[in-house]
């Protein structure tokens, strides 16, 4: 997933451009009590609010022009999608589409929506909808709307629009079968559709909404009136208020087609950095938060807090760039793989309960495979090889970043530190190159300059060409190798119609990954929420579709 | 003289073996010792030496302005028969730009800058008159005039920077004579100005004070401005008196060493073009602690042994050649007078 | 943080005319009133102390530097604390707490100096020749100063830091560069008050060359606020890198041996191992409060209204 | 006065011209570009060859400069690359939070450091002297980041005096007019929100005033020790005043000149030490989104911000010189 | 002395005409633009013979200190005439030259510690004018200097803040004699001393005119000291020379009233003399040189001022008698007796 890459590490990160308090309207000492008395306006459910911190300000709150997760955050509970997700899994399942059907050739898909949805302008929810909006999509102006800043996902997904320098897409037309059937045509079939659908940017709007506010071209969509003031969905909840720098305020959705928000309102602030979410939270000026650092888990804990864990769906890897020798020889990358002890690394650097990783990608991913080949830690092995490749006395630069922090690599220095000591041990001198996050980006990715490098990645949605697709689709400055074969067989497993027949391939793919070994896949690190402990009802989601109307916040 | 001195009235201000102790980091140091002397209503009577000689040190002793902290004040001082030195601050204070007041040296820096002159005039009417600031105003406008600002109420208003060096001495003098004091101290009033401003001021300050009863003490370096101002002269070195004597019997015929040679060193006006001058050996730096010796025999040309192992006490007597007069003299070889003269 | 506004505590912002006192043997009174300090005692003692230890630390440390060979044992929830082994415990990469302190003096003292030397450099460098040329050299460099000066040093340093990317040296030229308008104007401010001096008149009159003047006159009685400076901006230094280290711009080792870093890289670990932060924390406001100190008492010593 | 005013702005004008030309190409030296940062890990080159052109980077840097002063002629500072926001809508979001801070940062080194310094000058090298002289000390040796930490820990969190963060709790409704939360509160009568607003203030701006205060407090020392022992004391001495009088009207007022034009100096060491302090308290300020745009590249909210705060800084100074003029008459007039 | 008629003499060493230094007043935004000038010298003529004493007297803002300099080229712009010095008109020298000029005219400065600088020892300070100029130098150059102005020889590796300050005024005059200069130009060489120390200073110089040879130019404000040391007076007052006469002359029968009333206003060491002098007061202060009254400049504060004539005409320097001329409509007049002080009550007598 592609989160915001605003810097999330220990300080800088400190885009507060949000931040929650402590309502400490007299002496600020009894903050706590102030706060039920405030609160306390609701006419259903446990009423109240919830005050929910993130890590920075949403970009946009028309989720189809965002792509970083503080925007899909809020739009996850002002929106819905067709599609929807298990909970607690990755796996797509009905939301306002009741049922789809998938023509042979996976090209044609048709959706049984669901009867009686509103969006929040009183405006009904129907298949005329669901083209407008697919319509919406696929005719993106050309310009800024179009570029990989904004609509990402849907040129990750269609690949192409109906005018401007990409017009290659896989969407062919939209059309309406009756009141509640809508019928997808596709021009290439493309497995992932439906998990795809999935995420927040495919929400349905209220086309209503969309034309009365509407952007002209050429302009910021993501500026316009109705992004900032009006976006209009049918979730659980409406946007109250966005206090531009400050908060979010979301009220419940009275109208809602479904179980209704317990909260009278939900606030979203923004806390950049993660060590002052957890003094936020400690002091009770906000009830939750999300991306624990893996050093304050036990701190929460001790004081009482709740910490609930995703399950890891993403993967961390120390990748090796073939472009420089000698790490072009497996010989040299097989002995790294023996020298690296992922318990360690997992032990010394990432969350507790996370698992290290043998492949690139979690094992929440359907086409996870229990046979890959492994590696164990055997440093004797390591050096052994080493010498047996004339390498005994190698020096690696080692890129990795610095003050940054990514669901997927929490503290990339100390990952970075403990296996520069495992290296060591099997004596591998290391050069250690760190950079921030943006010129490490364009270093490990956009030249050949560089050595071994941690990078990883976080998944959108069930679909293993989301991790192995992303990685080694086509050759790339990262890895700094050309294979072929591997592209090649990507490209066809993508083009599969059909998920069973993916999954087989993928594994395959994964299998052959592993024994090219252009990495070593270290770890699927678990992303934590951490609550006060009077919040109830929050189930977190390995692709974090979590909507908010169960949660309850007791005082 | 035409200023009339009056009859020998009680003195007003008595001092009387005043010594003024400053204790710094280095140690302690005795700025003034063994200083005595008296004024008299109407009277006007000089202290005159160099830089370091401590007449600016009695003077503010006088006024009680040494810093409380650092240094000792001891002796006596009467002010209208009262002990000042036994008084707590707040009566010396009351007593300070009411009863005594001082004019200071440099008119430059002793002036505020950033409050307008009025206020400075003002605020000591305020304080010791109980004026309100409207009527206190209206007295320092009329006060200006009287110092010779003409336009006076405009004026007030005005800050220091906008007046010239003259003007800013008289705005000193009208702060110092606002209350009429019936002492007023004047520390070096005319060193800092121009020889016809010099000649402005003093007379103006001769022409406020005379026969208004007031007593002067005037503190200065220049023997000429003590000439035509001071009935008696105290001349100072190293922190001592080491001459008392009215002022004809000082000029016609110095008896210690040093006022003789203070007085031949300076080239007089009047004296032929060409006419040696004698200076005095050394600086004052060179001055030797009073304790076993003389301070000035190591510049003293009329040094004999005695001087430099032994204190001279300050021994009043009848002028020699001047009978009536009264001196005082910490000299054990002074000056021949007949040869001087 | 830099600590050392150019300005004295002393003056109306202008530079203390040093001149007036400083002489060869007028040093010898300064040593004079700085040897009576307490402060100055205490400043220079810390400084002797630091200056020590960051020469003799190959000595003193029980271990090598950066060796994070204890990194196993240190988990995201906790680092192990002292033992007999480790008399300070590990620090949040494990390498051994007390050798990385030792370790870390010498390197504050490295940036420190080269910084320093750096910014005092240029800067005098650019000061002397506004403060020597005058006319429209010192226009041109004044306003360039000026320029820079509109930027708070910080970001200045922040920015520099960023082109050079993250290593010891781009730390080093950061606050060195975001010294140089300060050396700059400072230098160049007293230049201009020493030309206005008598003596450089009587040079004049003695038909001194004007090279003369500068370098041998009015170079060396202007150089006092600077030397000050120049101390006080070590102290600068030392804060400033762990300011540039806490926004992510230091040396971009983790387990490099550099107080700033160290009690950045314990941030996270605050409230559960406060220790972790608090000796680098204390080791940086003790040498920095030694440079202060001894620079403060320096200025006092060098200052002739102290005279009085 | 006038004339001088004018004059001074003037002379900004060349300061920020040479700045604006200094910045844009001081900007584009850097590595790194925005749209790397903008697209994230997984980045395509084709992606990242759209947002140059998007944006006009792949442009000669004259013609870049060209187009950028055709903008600022016309007072557009661009938006920001990173989130599409216009430079001069964040930035006058964000700057009333960091003015706000500043502003409770300087009061609050202003009214605790002229006492300290006045008293500690008036019993020089007494005890008291010596704790406040050692006190200031301490003061500016502590980084800041490092006394924010420690203030955040033990008054927010272990005290739970003081909240941990932001500016005002987002529980709370409250109005914005200007963007000061407390100003904004008390225009909107909305009381609790003004409170709220400076009971959130009190860690930051104590944090970020401790070096100013220990920087006023030895300046206010050193020239009210100074004006001291200027004669026009004496002269007010030897008037019998009364000693308030004489402290207010003749100490104070001409020792608070070298203190006015520290007060000017140090709004560069503000704005720096908000950068830190922002950053401790997430408190939503200028210095955060600033320090962001440095490491992602963000030209037009760099370039807009540098020059704003250039500008400010400036201004800030200019008016401490005009402000000299009401405590100073010799400046009044010339 | 007239310097315009009198050439009964050998070449004078200096010759001075029509000497004028103005200051340009500026103000402006970005261009600075000259709004007035401070006319500190306006207009002076002066003659200086060789082994003769010029003493130019005034008060402050009479420009005296600003002529001296500018006679020397020592830092101030001349606006206009002739600095002729040994023939040789020095006006226009810049550079090298002007440096190499300097050696023959040297200054004494009024502050004798702010003139030396503090970091150089005795001997690096009277040693460097030397070096400066190509003369030679050995070991006893520097004890020599120091005993001619009556030092010790062993003050040559002290420093200036360890003498007192008479002593610093010896170290001053001896760095200017060293360059064997034949003019010295004393601006102020005693108002800084001590008044017992003053004297010393005073013979020194005259001893050393005797012994070297020189010429001086000594410009002070305390008419005693002027009076006592010089051959010719020259008195100023607004930027030009208002009397200029033989020195037992000019006391003896001041012509100018400006000279009158400064005299007047000197006080004498000597009660007798104090009592029954008469004094002239003058009105008001002294006016700005950036705005000198037109006419006669002296004619705001003139007791003698006469109507519209001393307002409109600016006196020219006129001879009067043999070698005693002043600046002055009606000095025959004043001398005679003719003319009355208009306002009686500014004379003021003592007694």
């Amino acid at each position: 997933m592609r989160l915001p890459s605003t810097p999330t590490g220990r300080a800088r990160r400190a885009v507060a451009l949000f931040a929650a308090a402590a309502l400490a309207t007299g002496a600020a000492g009894c903050a706590e009590s102030e706060r039920s008395s405030d609160s306390s306006s609701g006419s259903g459910g446990s009423g109240g609010s919830f005050v929910f911190a993130g890590s920075a300000e949403p970009v946009t709150l028309d989720p189809f022009y965002a792509s970083d997760g503080e925007s899909f955050r809020v739009a996850r509970q002002i929106f819905e999608g067709l599609v929807g997700t298990k909970p607690g899994t990755a796996d797509p399942a009905p939301l306002l589409a009741e049922s789809w059907e998938r023509s042979e050739d996976g090209l044609t898909t048709t959706f049984k929506l669901r009867e009686g949805v509103k969006f929040s302008d009183g405006t009904n929810f129907n298949a005329e909808a669901v083209c407008f909006n697919f319509e919406r999509w696929y005719n993106t102006p050309p310009g800024i709307a179009q570029s990989e800043d904004l609509s990402y996902y849907y040129g990750k997904t269609f690949r192409g629009f109906a005018k401007g320098k990409n017009t290659d897409g896989i969407y062919k037309s939209c059309e309406v079968k009756g009141e509640l059937e809508a019928v997808i045509t596709l021009t290439d079939p493309f497995a992932g559709f439906i998990a795809a659908l999935s995420l927040p940017a495919f929400a349905m709007q209220s086309p209503t909404a969309l034309d009365k506010y509407s952007v002209p071209a050429g302009k910021d969509p993501r500026k316009g009136e109705y992004a900032n003031e009006f976006p209009t969905g049918t979730g659980p909840f409406v946007l109250g208020s966005w206090d531009k720098g400050s908060k979010v305020t979301l009220d419940r959705n009275d109208d809602y087609w479904g179980e209704k928000a317990k909260v009278d309102q939900a606030i979203v602030v923004a806390i950049a950095d993660p060590g002052a979410r957890r003094d936020a939270l400690i002091s009770g000026d906000v009830d939750g938060f999300d991306l624990v650092g893996p050093a304050d888990i036990s701190t929460l804990e001790d004081e009482g807090m709740t910490i609930a864990d995703r399950d890891a769906f993403n993967v961390l890897y120390l990748g090796f760039n073939q472009a420089v020798k000698p790490l072009d020889d497996l010989k040299v990358r097989e002995a790294i793989a023996h020298a690296v002890n992922k318990e360690e690394v997992v032990s010394a650097s990432l969350p507790e309960g996370t698992e290290p990783a043998t492949q690139f990608m979690p094992d929440l991913v359907n086409s996870y495979s229990e046979d890959v080949t492994t590696y164990e830690y055997d440093p004797e092995l390591a050096k052994q090889m080493l010498a047996d490749a004339g390498q005994s006395d190698l020096t690696l630069e080692f890129n990795y970043p610095t003050e940054i922090s990514r669901p997927y690599m929490p503290s990339p220095e100390a990952t970075f530190n403990v296996l520069r000591s495992q290296l060591r041990a099997v004596g591998i001198t290391i050069k250690p190159t760190a950079d921030q996050w943006e010129d490490y980006l364009g270093v490990t990715t956009g030249t050949a300059k560089h050595g071994i490098h941690l990078l990883g990645w976080t998944g959108d949605y069930n679909d293993a060409d989301n991790f192995l697709g992303v990685f080694f689709g086509t050759k790339t400055q990262e890895w700094g190798f050309d294979n072929p074969e591997l592209f090649d067989a990507l490209k066809e497993a993508r083009g599969l119609s059909t998920v069973d027949e993916q999954v087989t391939a993928y594994k395959k793919i994964s299998e052959d990954v592993m024994e090219f070994l252009p990495g070593i896949p270290l770890a699927s690190p678990v992303p934590s929420l951490a609550f006060a402990p009077g919040v109830q009802g929050y189930e977190p989601s390995p692709v974090q579709d979590e909507v908010w109307s169960g949660v309850t916040v007791e005082n | 003289m035409t200023r009339p001195v009056g009859v020998r009235s009680e003195p007003l201000l008595e001092v009387e073996d005043l010594a003024v102790v400053f204790h710094g980091s280095r140690g302690d140091v005795e700025a003034v010792s063994e200083v005595s002397f008296s004024v008299r209503p109407g009277e006007h009577v000089a202290l005159v030496g160099e830089s370091g000689s401590g007449k600016s040190v009695t003077a503010l002793a006088v006024m009680g302005l040494l810093p409380l902290r650092s240094t000792t004040v001891r002796g006596s001082i009467r002010y209208d028969g009262d002990e000042l030195l036994d008084l707590d601050a707040r009566s010396r204070r009351d007593l300070r730009g009411a009863e005594m007041a001082m004019i200071f040296q440099d008119p430059m820096t002793s002036l505020n800058p950033v409050v307008p002159i009025g206020v400075q005039i003002g605020e000591v009417l305020q304080r010791h008159k109980g004026l309100r600031k409207t009527e206190a105003r209206e007295v320092s406008g009329d006060l200006l005039g009287r110092v010779g600002i003409s336009d006076g109420k405009r004026r007030l208003k005005e800050y220091p920077h906008q007046l010239s060096g003259g003007m800013r001495q008289r705005v000193l003098i009208a702060i110092a004579l606002a209350c009429e004091p019936r002492l007023l101290i004047a520390d070096e009033p005319t060193t800092a100005l121009d020889v016809t401003i010099q000649a402005q001021i003093l007379e103006l300050l001769r022409e406020l004070v005379s026969g208004t009863g007031t007593a002067l003490v005037m503190i200065t370096h220049d023997l000429g401005v003590v000439a035509g101002l001071c009935d008696e002269v105290h001349v100072m070195y190293s922190g001592r008196v080491v001459e008392s004597a009215p002022r004809r019997s000082l000029f016609g015929e110095p008896r210690h060493p040093y006022t003789g040679g203070l007085l031949g060193s300076i080239p007089r006006l009047d004296s032929a073009r060409g006419e040696p001058l004698t200076p005095i050996p050394g600086s004052p730096n060179d001055a030797l602690p009073w304790t076993h010796s003389c301070a000035f025999a190591p510049r003293c040309g009329n040094r004999v042994d005695k001087c430099t192992v032994q204190t001279p006490a300050l021994r009043g007597s009848e002028h020699v050649s001047r009978p009536g007069d009264e001196q005082a003299l910490r000299c054990f070889n002074p000056l021949d007078t007949r040869e001087a003269s | 943080m830099s600590i050392a506004a150019p300005t004295e505590p002393s003056g109306a912002g202008q530079p203390t005319p040093v001149a007036d006192v400083a002489g060869e043997s007028l040093l010898r009174g300064a040593w004079r009133r700085l040897r009576r300090s307490p402060l100055a005692i205490a400043g220079a003692a810390i400084v002797l102390v630091f200056v020590v230890v960051a020469l003799a630390a190959p000595l003193l440390a029980p271990y090598e530097p950066a060796s994070t060979q204890w990194a196993g044992l240190v988990t995201p929830q906790s680092v192990p604390g002292p033992a007999t082994d480790h008399l300070l415990g590990l620090d949040s990469f494990g390498s051994d707490m007390l050798t990385q302190l030792i370790y870390g003096a010498r390197q504050s003292l490295i940036v420190g100096v080269v910084s320093t030397v750096l910014g005092l450099s240029v800067g005098a460098t650019l000061g002397l020749a506004a403060g020597g040329f005058g006319g429209k050299v010192d226009t041109i460099v004044m306003r360039l100063v000026d320029v820079l000066l509109s930027i708070p040093s910080l970001l200045l340093a922040v920015s520099v830091a960023a082109v050079i990317g993250q290593s010891q040296l781009s730390v080093m030229i950061a606050i060195g560069v975001a010294q140089v308008p300060v050396f700059a104007r400072l230098l160049r401010g007293s230049m201009m008050l020493q030309s206005k001096s008598d003596y450089v008149l009587a040079a004049d009159a003695l038909g001194i060359r004007r090279r003369r003047i500068v370098m041998g006159h009015v170079l060396p009685n202007s150089m006092g606020p600077t030397i000050v400076q120049a101390t006080l901006a070590l102290a600068t230094a030392i804060i400033e890198v762990a300011a540039l280290s806490f926004l992510g711009l230091g040396d971009g080792d983790p387990a490099v041996a550099e107080w700033g870093r160290m009690l950045v890289a314990a941030q996270e670990r605050f409230g559960n191992d406060p220790r972790l932060a608090v000796y680098p924390g204390v080791c940086i406001a003790i040498t920095a409060l030694g440079f202060t100190l001894f620079g403060e008492a320096l200025r006092e010593a060098l200052d002739p209204r102290q005279r009085r | 006065m006038l004339r001088f005013a004018l004059r001074r702005l003037a002379l900004l004008v060349p300061v920020l011209f040479g700045l604006s030309v200094l910045l844009f190409v001081w900007i584009r030296v850097l590595p790194g570009d925005p749209a790397r940062s903008l697209l994230g890990e997984r980045a395509t080159p084709a992606g990242i060859k759209q947002i140059r052109e998007l944006y006009g980077f792949d442009k000669p840097l004259l013609e870049q400069y060209w187009a950028y002063l055709g903008q600022l002629v016309r007072l557009d500072f661009g938006s920001s690359i990173r989130d599409g926001r216009p430079v001069t809508e964040t930035f006058f979001e964000q700057f009333p939070a960091t003015v706000e801070l500043a502003l409770f940062a300087i009061l609050f080194a202003v009214v605790l450091g002229i006492p300290l310094g006045y008293a500690a000058a008036r019993r020089r090298g007494e005890a008291v002297d010596g704790v406040v002289i050692t006190g200031s000390l301490l003061g500016v040796v502590v980084p800041v980041f490092f006394l924010a930490i420690l203030l955040k820990l033990v008054f927010a969190i272990q005290l739970d005096w003081f909240p941990t963060s932001s500016r005002q709790d987002p529980r709370i409704d409250a109005t914005h007019i200007t963007n000061f939360y407390v100003l904004d509160g008390l225009l909107t009568r909305e009381f609790d929100a003004s409170w709220d607003a400076l009971v959130h203030l009190v860690l930051p701006a104590v944090a970020l005033g401790t070096i100013p205060l220990a920087i006023i407090v030895r300046i206010t020392r050193a020239s009210v020790s100074e004006v001291l022992n200027e004669d026009y004391v004496r002269t007010a001495d030897a008037k019998g005043l009364h000693p308030p009088v004489v402290r207010r009207r003749h100490v104070l007022r001409n020792a608070m000149l070298p203190v006015l034009t520290t007060i000017g100096l140090q709004v560069g060491l503000l704005l720096s030490g908000a950068v830190l302090t922002e950053t401790v308290f997430s408190f939503n300020g200028i210095g955060s989104y600033l320090f962001d745009a440095i490491s992602q590249r963000d030209y037009p909210v760099l370039q807009g911000y540098i020059l704003f705060i250039a500008l400010i800084y400036s201004l800030v100074n200019l008016a401490v010189d005009l402000g000299y003029g009401l405590f100073d008459p010799r400046v009044r007039v010339s | 002395m007239s310097a315009a008629t009198d050439g009964d003499d050998a070449d004078p060493l200096l010759k001075v005409r029509g000497l004028k230094v103005h200051f340009p007043i500026t103000q402006g935004i970005l261009l600075q633009r000259t709004v007035g000038h401070v006319q500190a010298v306006d207009g002076v003529d002066l003659d200086v013979r060789r082994g003769q004493t010029l003493g130019l007297v005034g008060e402050s803002g009479s420009g005296k200190s600003t002529l001296g300099r500018g006679i020397l080229r020592l830092g101030v712009p001349l606006t206009a005439g002739t600095v002729e010095y040994d023939g040789v008109d020095i006006a226009g020298l810049k550079g090298e030259r002007l440096r190499k000029q300097r050696s023959s005219m040297q200054m004494v400065f009024q502050d004798p510690m702010a003139s030396l600088n503090p970091r150089q020892s005795v001997e690096t300070l009277i040693t460097e004018p030397l070096l400066a100029h190509g003369k030679p130098v050995n070991s006893d150059t520097v004890g020599r200097l120091l005993e001619l102005v009556g030092l010790p020889r062993g003050a040559a590796l002290r420093y200036p803040h360890e003498f007192s300050g008479g002593q610093r005024q010896r170290l001053g005059i001896a760095r200017a004699v060293a360059l064997e200069p034949a003019l010295v130009i004393a601006d102020e060489p005693v108002s800084a001393l001590d008044v017992s120390v003053q004297a010393q200073v005073l013979n020194l110089l005259e001893e050393l005119q005797e012994r070297l040879g020189l010429t001086y130019v000594v410009i002070a404000h305390d008419l005693a000291v002027v009076r006592h040391v010089s051959d010719v007076v020259a008195v100023m007052y607004l930027g030009g020379i208002v009397e200029e006469a033989d020195s037992d002359d000019l006391y003896q029968s001041p012509l100018h009233p400006y000279t009158r009333a400064l005299m007047s206003a000197v006080p004498v060491p000597d009660p007798e003399v104090e009592d029954h002098r008469e004094r002239i007061l003058l009105h008001g202060d002294i006016p700005s040189p950036a705005d000198p009254p037109a006419g006669c400049r002296f004619h705001t504060r003139c007791p003698y001022r006469q109507p519209t004539r001393c307002d409109d005409e600016r006196p020219e320097l006129r001879v009067l008698r043999p070698g005693h001329s002043a600046a002055c409509h009606y000095a025959e007049q004043i001398a005679r007796g003719d003319i009355e002080p208009a306002d009686a009550a500014q004379m003021v007598g003592t007694s």
